[in-house]
């Protein structure tokens, strides 16, 4: 009996990390790159898991081709929120406080559309991998699996882009020095929209992949964006290798939490810590302050 | 060791500019006539058939504007992205509502501790946020409505009231009058409570701690080393703002006798920010208009529905990238500027000639 | 090649440059002195399109480049140098020259451009590892040069090469110059330290308060001490 | 008594020790510059001073009283003054409402909240006329061009009644005409009895200005004393003046 709780709590810890770490790699490459606190993180998220549930229960195709839908879609919506929203106050003084606003704005106006067009009833989106293992009493799904992989696959694959491609290498420059970026012929503008269309289609993805985890509904965007946003912090702004530790950090943390002390408490305990964290460490683990570049 | 005027004699003693100065004087007159006015009001749209519903339109205005202009003054005067503002008018709500239905209170005492632990409670996140920037605060705040809320939700049960909120709170002992008569009452304590919350933030804007504020927001750096104490500065700051949150908060709770927990959902912050936004960040009249537009756009776009969240979020969105002044200052430099009377003459800005050739 | 003519600009609330007018020819090293504050960075920053010209013309090869974005004029082979190097702090040596390579078709030919650079400043391929800022007021320069010098310049503009740096770190930066000058690279050079300069122009302007006060063939301008002396303070 | 010591001061910022072991002392009445090429730690040892940030270590006294843990609003009301080396302004207030921050907040003991006493703006209108500015109260900050928002960077600070007033890089950025301009507005400040310490590497305004000179190089000092003596010192002019020295042969100051 006693490892069935270990066990339950270990493993409770390396998805709520996969699955945090799988939000918060969009919400930091963002800030990371622009400078954006993009408060809409959480509406690309419903964006993409509403679209798959579309896709599934509309057209009836399966949920291995929902996926992509879902993930395009998301990233077409944050393509359209950096041309219409973000874009024309790039450079500006006024640039955090306008998109501060504008983000949420649109997150009430995303669930807003989604109570509208799917009325408030929870929605099932289909797991992408059915079936779970028992493992000394405590049962470990495919799809819990398939999100951990997913997670740490898109961990490696966004630093490998950032690292060593053309376009990943320009993101990280236009990040440290917008005008000598441009100096180099890098169009920042364009720059900026790949990477808010690339954490878009990461929200998107994580959108479908975590939805049969809990039931889908209008709001269902706020808590992985509060989630999204203290493992961003929590690991220093910007920092991508902070947010996937920060991601299992606090993953493991609030899964002992919610085993041995019960549910109620796990998301408050999560807040206490964050808030412990602001007032001891505000840089976060990595961060060096504001300052922290990709 | 004050620097003597004996260097080279300035020509007439140069006067302090009225124009410049950041006091303001108004006129007793415009004020004391919208007092009258306010006074007399209810009155007269008791009388209408639909008065009643224009009454507590009225009263609903009163309450979201001095919570409006709170966090206006917290936002856009200190420049600090607070989002603990709907948490504080929580606190202020729940505290009066236990204080009245589970220990029995009369709702005007019990009123009193509402903004009294509202601003307790502003001061107890106030102080990690002083130390945090921009991003750190938003989410410190955000927390702080994320637990207020679980803590309301599953709190004990004399708290959460089964997960609701309290459904069954004393409303204020006004006596056995007739309906229309009692609606009055409840105006005039809103009316009461907002002409107070104005007085005192148009008192604090127009004064050395509004320049403070201001010049915190404009260089923190400049102002701390010009003697402006930020921590000191800040805090009175969270805590008059908490204040009238708190006491708007309490205020509510006995005029529809509850609170429910679905204060705490976001279109409510949608709302208030609306307001600001609309009506003009970071200035005196901003909220205080911008309550009245949102409040009115409110009930023309009732019959849409849900449609109005979204519509009021693509609106706010548009506002806060196009018109980053507001909607209202903005269509104000519209109209002077192109369909308004000749403006008077430039202001001094070009050199000075009594300091010699440029 | 590179002509302005009656260049404006300047910054919110006042005008720097009061109509410029000024050419590089083919080949051609043009120098611009003038002291510090009086508009050189201006100067370069508006014909590289970092700035927006209030009002006159920048002609590239005949081209009205005025109103292109910068890296748009960039891409056309205006390289510029800044004043501070404005390298990439966080990535490495390596990766700033590569940024510099980083229009398509230069991109293709990036290990050649590499190499070649390398050749150049050896010490550079053994420091490829190391991150930008941690390396000394020279180096940093030095980087900076060799990152324009990645791209496919057919002008380059370079920026106060030798502000704040020790004496000897900058006479290597000028050597430097000069041998890119031998290469025949066109040279428009903003610089407040006349002593250096001599063998790397054709022609000088001389720049005071935002305007060109004299224009001439470097040997004649640059012998005037007394001018100079009055002039660079 | 000097007015303002600083013993063994240093500030490192991680590895990089931008100040090391610096000491020297200001006396009463005169104008003290502080010269060294850009980096050599001049700004980093104003930031220590003004409280703006924290010296890793040393004791810095400023009239017998140490300073160096003090915050900085502290520090400017016990009547030490700094200016920017970029001109900063309140840039959404009035040229009067700057500079009333400074006579407002500037003194010790002043807590005003809720109305502006009549020294204050008595004393903000007299910055203003020492500066040329009482003409333009009312253009907002953000308007004024370079020289204007230095002079109303000065009377914000001469607003807070200062005996020590610290200047960075006072004349940078400006033209010849704009900077003679500034030389003198120094002076007569200087001369009104309050002790000026300057960071400024326009050689023409140190040597206009300086009773004494201080230069630094990486943090460190190299040499110390009146203009005349310190720019002979072979090493001052090798590793500073070596750079700015005209074409041609040297005029009689440089050489030794």
């Amino acid at each position: 009996m006693y490892n069935t709780q270990l066990v339950q709590a270990v493993w409770g810890g390396i998805l709520f990390g996969s699955v945090y770490g799988l939000m918060a790699l969009g919400l930091t490459l963002v800030w990371g790159a622009v400078r954006l606190l993009n408060l809409a993180h959480g509406a690309i998220f419903i964006v993409g898991a509403y679209t798959a549930y579309w896709v599934v229960s509309t057209l009836h195709l399966p949920i291995l081709a929902a996926l992509p839908v879902g993930v395009v879609v998301a990233a077409t919506f944050a393509g359209v929120m950096h041309v219409l929203f973000i874009r024309p106050v790039i450079g500006k003084t006024g640039f955090d406080n306008a998109t501060l606003v504008a983000t949420i704005g649109l997150s009430i106006s995303v669930s807003a559309a989604a109570l509208i067009i799917f009325n408030p009833e929870y929605k099932v989106v289909p797991p992408v991998l059915g079936g779970s293992h028992n493992m000394v009493g405590v049962q470990i799904t495919n799809q819990g699996l398939l999100v951990v992989a997913t997670s740490l696959a898109l961990f490696a694959l966004v630093y490998l882009f950032l690292t060593y491609s053309r376009q990943g290498m320009a993101i990280r420059a236009v990040s440290q020095q917008r005008d000598a970026a441009s100096l180099m012929s890098i169009p920042v503008v364009r720059t900026y929209g790949v990477v808010i269309a690339i954490s878009g289609a990461l929200a998107g993805l994580a959108g479908v992949l975590l939805s049969p985890f809990f039931f889908l509904n209008p709001s269902s965007g706020f808590n992985p964006m509060i989630q999204a946003l203290i493992v961003t912090i929590f690991g220093g702004l910007g920092s991508v290798r902070g947010a996937l530790v920060a991601g299992f950090v606090l993953g493991i943390f609030e899964s002992f939490v919610e085993v041995y002390l019960g549910v109620a408490w796990a998301l408050p305990g999560v807040f206490l810590l964050i808030i412990l964290m602001l007032i001891v460490r505000p840089n976060g683990l990595f961060g060096i302050g504001e300052v922290r570049r990709l | 060791m004050s620097v003597p005027a004996a260097v080279g004699a300035a020509p007439a003693r140069p006067q302090a500019d009225r124009e410049a100065a950041p006091w303001r004087r108004t006129s007793l007159g415009t004020v004391g006539g919208v007092l009258l006015l306010g006074l007399v009001l209810p009155w007269l749209l008791v009388r209408l058939d639909i008065g009643n519903f224009l009454v507590v339109l009225l009263i609903l205005f009163f309450m979201q504007a001095v919570v409006a202009q709170s966090w206006n003054l917290i936002m856009g005067y200190g420049g600090i992205y607070s989002f603990a503002q709907v948490a504080l008018f929580a606190v202020g709500g729940w505290t009066t509502g236990v204080l009245a239905h589970s220990l029995g209170w009369n709702p005007f005492a019990s009123i009193l501790f509402a903004p009294v632990l509202a601003t307790a409670a502003a001061l107890l996140i106030g102080l990690p946020t002083l130390r945090l920037r921009g991003t750190y605060v938003v989410l410190l705040t955000l927390a702080f409505h994320e637990l207020s809320r679980v803590f309301a939700i599953t709190g004990p049960r004399f708290i959460s009231g089964g997960g609701y909120g309290l459904t069954i709170v004393p409303g204020f002992p006004l006596g056995n009058v007739g309906n229309d008569q009692r609606l009055i009452y409840l105006y005039y304590i809103a009316m009461g409570i907002f002409s107070v919350a104005t007085f005192v933030i148009w008192r604090v804007i127009y004064s050395p701690l509004g320049v403070a504020v201001t010049a915190l927001r404009d260089s923190e750096t400049y102002a701390v080393s010009r003697g402006i104490d930020q921590f000191r500065v800040r805090l009175v700051l969270f805590a008059i703002s908490a204040f009238f949150t708190g006491l708007a908060g309490g205020y509510m709770t006995h005029y529809s006798t509850g609170i429910s927990t679905s204060v705490f959902d976001l279109s409510r912050l949608i709302d208030l920010l609306a307001m600001i936004v609309i009506g003009g960040w970071g200035t005196f009249m901003g909220p205080i208009l911008g309550a009245g537009i949102v409040i009115g756009l409110d009930q023309a776009l009732v019959g849409i529905g849900d449609f109005r969240a979204l519509a009021e979020g693509v609106i706010v969105a548009l506002i806060a990238v196009f018109a980053p002044q507001g909607l209202w200052p903005t269509l104000r430099r519209i109209y002077d500027r192109y369909l308004g009377p000749e403006p008077e003459p430039a202001g001094q800005a070009e050199a000075d000639p009594t300091v010699g050739g440029e | 090649m590179l002509e302005v003519r009656a260049l404006h600009a300047g910054y919110a609330g006042s005008e720097v440059l009061h109509g410029i007018d000024l050419r590089v020819g083919e080949g051609e090293g043009v120098i611009v002195l003038g002291p510090n504050g009086h508009g050189k960075t201006t100067l370069l920053r508006a014909i590289t399109g970092l700035l927006g010209a209030r009002s006159g013309e920048v002609l590239f090869d005949g081209r009205d480049i005025t109103r292109w974005r910068a890296d748009l004029i960039a891409a056309a082979g205006v390289i510029h140098i800044p004043q501070g190097d404005l390298l990439f702090p966080e990535m490495t040596v390596r990766e700033n020259l590569l940024m510099g390579a980083y229009h398509g078709p230069t991109w293709a030919e990036r290990k050649v451009r590499l190499n070649r650079v390398y050749e150049l400043f050896p010490w550079l391929e053994q420091r490829a590892g190391q991150l930008a800022r941690t390396l000394s007021g020279g180096e940093r320069r030095m980087l900076a040069l060799s990152r324009g010098l990645m791209a496919r310049a057919r002008i380059l503009l370079i920026d106060e090469p030798s502000l704040g740096l020790a004496p000897l770190a900058t006479q290597q930066i000028y050597d430097s110059i000069g041998t890119i000058k031998k290469s025949g690279m066109p040279l428009l050079l903003a610089d407040e330290n006349a002593n250096h300069v001599a063998g790397l122009a054709d022609r000088v302007y001389l720049l005071e308060t935002g305007m060109l006060v004299r224009e001439g063939p470097a040997e004649e301008l640059l012998q005037d001490t007394a001018l100079l002396e009055s002039y660079l303070g | 008594m000097s007015i303002l010591e600083c013993q063994q001061v240093s500030k490192a910022y991680g590895g990089l020790l931008a100040v090391n072991k610096l000491s020297f002392a200001v006396e009463p009445g005169e104008v003290y510059a502080i010269v060294g090429p850009n980096g050599a730690g001049k700004t980093s040892l104003f930031d220590c001073i003004s409280g703006v940030s924290r010296a890793t270590t040393g004791v810095i006294r400023f009239r017998e009283r140490e300073i160096q843990a003090l915050r900085a609003h502290k520090i400017c009301q016990l009547g030490l003054a700094r200016t920017f080396q970029t001109t900063v302004a309140f840039d959404t207030q009035t040229v009067l409402t700057n500079v009333l921050v400074g006579s407002t907040f500037g003194l010790a003991g002043a807590n005003p909240f809720l109305s502006f006493d009549d020294q204050a703006v008595e004393a903000a209108i007299e910055a203003l006329a020492l500066c040329g500015l009482a003409g333009q109260q009312r253009a907002l900050a953000s308007q004024l061009p370079v020289l204007a928002r230095k002079r109303l960077m000065l009377a914000t600070a001469l607003a807070t009644r200062p005996a020590l007033l610290m200047l960075d890089e006072p004349v940078g950025g400006l033209n010849p005409g704009e900077r003679l301009q500034m030389i003198d507005l120094i002076r007569d400040v200087a001369r009104a009895g309050v002790t000026v310490l300057m960071i400024e590497h326009v050689m023409k305004a140190v040597q206009a200005l300086a009773d004494r000179i201080l230069v630094m190089d990486h943090g460190q000092e190299i040499a110390q004393g009146p203009p005349a003596t310190v720019l002979r010192d072979p090493r001052v002019i090798e590793v500073y003046l070596g750079m700015l020295r005209p074409l041609g042969p040297d005029p009689e100051t440089a050489h030794a």
